[in-house]
């Protein structure tokens, strides 16, 4: 298992998974979601070539509300 | 008379933007929006609550046929934050518009000048289509627009504040000397704050909390729809001048007398 | 939702009330008051060209069926010349309303206050609708109401000054204190005077120079109807109350950080 | 003749002619018009039954533009 | 450079009138009036309190080598009530100088334009030098000069609210009007009103509420002080004129060049 | 009451600084800084005129021991331009004290920010005590005092305008934010704006051309100094609140009636 | 005995007693102080030729603090 | 000689002359002057070691009046 911080908070997850499989665990609706990927934004086409690593910082990110 | 609003090249026939945030209910804010005739609506980028990764968003109650999107760098206080930000509201939203809110001060939510300048060329050079939120500094909003800025958003006092527009005189020689469209931004209580905004040459406004906290934000899109449209006719038709001393509206000759008196 | 003015029993959808005096041509006028929606025009009465008795007056110009005529005693400096041209004005325009106006003061065309009181209720008692133009005084404003009056018509600023509305804060008293309508006028210059006007609790304005001396009074009249329309509703659809800090109109939390550094 | 002052200026007119006739001197056109007599308003049904005199005063007035 | 205020033929070097009311305590009083350079203070005229017929008055406080004495009508609904008042002043004070004030709204405390005029006319005629409290209507206060008031006292806001001088542009139009001294009266809270009031051309102030309620009476007392002879000097000094754009204060020629780039 | 203006640890007692420019001769001048009680004043650094390298200066009539000097940067349009005048000012001068201004824009001469923000902390840096002349831009003058600046110094409207101060919300929250004295510069006219802004709580104000430029400078000098003291006397003695309504000045109980109606 | 207004409360009084014995009763100080008779302003001097009947109202009074 | 730029007008000075003595050849009042020097600020106990050299920029400095 590797420690992620995803969203500000620490999490697990599975040695060697990639951004796209390991976004599929929360089942996500991709739609209107943007992933930053240690301060870097990852296009969606490139979410399974990103192998996850102990350590690594997601921001999982969705449209609110705002002025 | 085509008289539209062009940001980056981009028409619009509504000078009015309009905030998603703080209405009571996603009914008001689908009314408020529909009411005010905007073609052009603010989003804020969150993180996405990871517990419940499919409740519906914003953008989910927004026809995009009808309505902009322009994702805004709300909550960033540092040039890095903002530069991230934009991007996720870039990749989130498809467009290239950004609203840049560089903004370290929580009481007044006043924007720090330098950093905005820094965060909007950097942007800029990367594509995006620029509008930054600033203090109505007329020199600060002359070199955003020499670093490539679409637009440039001088607020009319604390957001949310619902003081009006303190800056008359700032926002004045903003205009003056913009080649950019100025939208004013914050602070904005009534239409008549609107419309005095664009009766003195700002080419549009932001407005957010005054129509969302409204007592029926419905009505209140409305009528700064109206007062939008009113502000604009008003530039375009040429107001009279301020004069020191009284003009009599009607003739001051062959006033009938009782007795006569007076001839 | 209907939400008419009401004087004197008469409804009125309109909440704009145009004055006919200084427009360059007759086309400008019948355009300008056209586009204002407006349905009551002001118009002064004033000696025959008895060397030209047929030329047309303006009555010829003003479609009765869509404006009602609301006649002013414009140019009286005193009680007696008031009464007479008030009379007279009845006689023309066969209505009992009458706009008030007794203005000694050639520079300023100020009202003066005790001749207004007089001849006010000397017409009430002649069973006139009387709408008295008055210095924007919240006791002389409670007098004329006491003694009939239908309406009371605070001024903004000098007739024909385009400088705005001076006396918000005692518009804003005699508003609060009034069972009539009150009606702002005078020196109003754009719609967002109007607007504000109107959001203050103002029932109407009436508006003159602003529109007749625009450069393309036209225009100018559709942006008072304009902002008539929005300062209302904006009254109807209650303000945000002013705050002295700013309130984020984008939620605070859960901003994505570039390094985890803030959580 | 009689001299009468109309519209604050001396005029001169036939002995014993009531209104109605002294206006149609003028070829006025009625609509719109209103007369004060010595400093009443006269109602138009009226006109014919007022014999002027030397020294009345008249005032014949139309509704211009005015605010 | 003699630079006296006159009234009535009676000479005044300060130009700072202070009301005696609301102070937390005779000391209180005593050091503020003495701070303040004042030599005319208000009084008003009550009831004498039958159970304690020998307590001291306001007047058992004041030196009248120093100070000479304003009675008042405040508290006067009527024009009745004011003659009465007025009279029962002169007949306690031995001075023909009154404070007229007719009064009939407790909630702002506004005049009674045409009551004050009414009531003036007839204290004139009984050799009253008559101060009316007004409304700031150029026409009343031009009504109330030719009856034969000694001074007229238009408000600033009303009185002890501290809002300041709201009636500028009124004001500005009764002192380029007046030809007996103008006197701006209620609101004012600062020096600084009282100061802009000088230089419009005012020739004294009336101060109450502001000294006697500040936290520190005596400080504020002294800086009014100041405040008035600031204001009064400048108005003889000749101020600047207001333009659109700067003008530089330091030479724009012959700038230093690190490298000389630009000669 | 010692109340000392400490700037950089060294004591005022006078809270106005006045500039030497713009007189229309040198006696005015000496005349106007005697009577305005300043202990600071501020030159500007040009080039020697080489065909008369013996021509007395500025500072030929400036008594030393009664006058700190307060070099300026006028005139300089970029950083690097600032640094070198500031330099050559501290080497002309012998102080470490330089008023810092850096501006690109000749017609309303307003400052750059970001530049300003970047030539104060080199100056800082290199050892000066930097008052910065900024826009009344509250997040920009806090970070400058981050960066090290002794003052902060906001202007009221553009430089020579006479327009007064149109930034006072933005100078109060600036006020209310620094910890360091904020002196209030550009654009006062009448010694009120100078009372207006000490009682907001600004430490200091400078003043050049509404002294200079005044018909009798002399008189004008004297009347800054007595608004300066008033307006800080008022902030030290504590003004009263604002209030909606009136509160009377005299008791309203036991009014005497002419016939005893009331009771 | 006869009934006063003063100072707007009601009052007794002896017969025929003038204005200045009345007062004395209170032990009014008259400095600073004047009289309403029935609505006119007595001047001290006069207080002894006045004398007061039933139904008289008298208003008593001194100056206070007043802006 | 050598050309210099002094107060951004051009100027010849004698071959290896120090910047005091050809600052002693304006006979300035060195009294409230400042010199820079290439876009440096020079301290005047050092114009006696600086020797000017063709294009040499000289900037000569007073106080004046000023805001």
């Amino acid at each position: 298992m590797i420690n992620l911080m995803v969203n500000g908070k620490p999490r697990e997850a599975e040695d060697d998974i990639n951004l796209e499989k390991y976004l599929a665990t929360f089942d996500v609706n991709l739609r209107f979601v943007a992933v930053g990927y240690n301060g870097e934004v990852i296009k969606k086409e490139n979410f399974s070539g990103i192998t996850l690593s102990n350590g690594d910082a997601l921001e999982i990110v969705r449209p609110v509300g705002g002025g | 008379m085509s008289d539209d609003l062009v940001i980056a090249g981009k028409h619009f026939t509504s000078r009015l933007i309009v905030g998603t945030g703080r209405y009571r209910s996603m009914e008001d804010q689908v009314e408020a929006l529909e009411a005010s005739g905007t073609q052009m609506v603010t989003v804020a980028i969150r993180r996405l609550d990871l517990d419940n990764p499919n409740e519906k968003t914003i953008l989910d109650y927004i026809d995009p046929d009808k309505y902009n999107i322009l994702p805004n760098t709300a909550g960033c206080q540092t040039v890095e934050e903002a530069l991230f930000v934009a991007r996720l509201g870039r990749e989130v939203t498809g467009t290239d518009f950004v609203k840049l809110e560089v903004i370290p001060d929580p009481k007044y939510l006043f924007p720090d000048p330098a950093a905005t300048l820094e965060a909007a060329e950097k942007l800029v050079n990367d594509g995006f289509v620029v509008m930054p939120y600033i203090h109505a500094d007329p020199v600060l909003a002359k070199r955003l627009e020499d670093v490539g800025c679409a637009t440039v958003m001088p607020l009319g006092s604390a957001i949310g504040s619902g003081q009006g527009i303190h800056t008359v005189e700032e926002v004045r020689i903003i205009i003056e000397q913009a080649n950019v469209p100025v939208v004013v931004d914050a602070g904005l209580a009534v239409p008549s704050d609107a419309s005095k905004a664009l009766e003195l040459g700002a080419e549009a406004v932001l407005v957010n909390t005054a129509i969302a906290q409204a007592e029926n934000p419905g009505l209140m899109g409305e009528a700064f729809k109206n007062g939008v449209e009113a502000g604009r006719k008003a530039y375009l038709a040429g107001r009279i001048p301020v004069r020191a001393y009284a003009q009599a509206s009607s003739p001051t000759a062959d006033v009938p007398q009782p007795a006569s008196a007076r001839s």
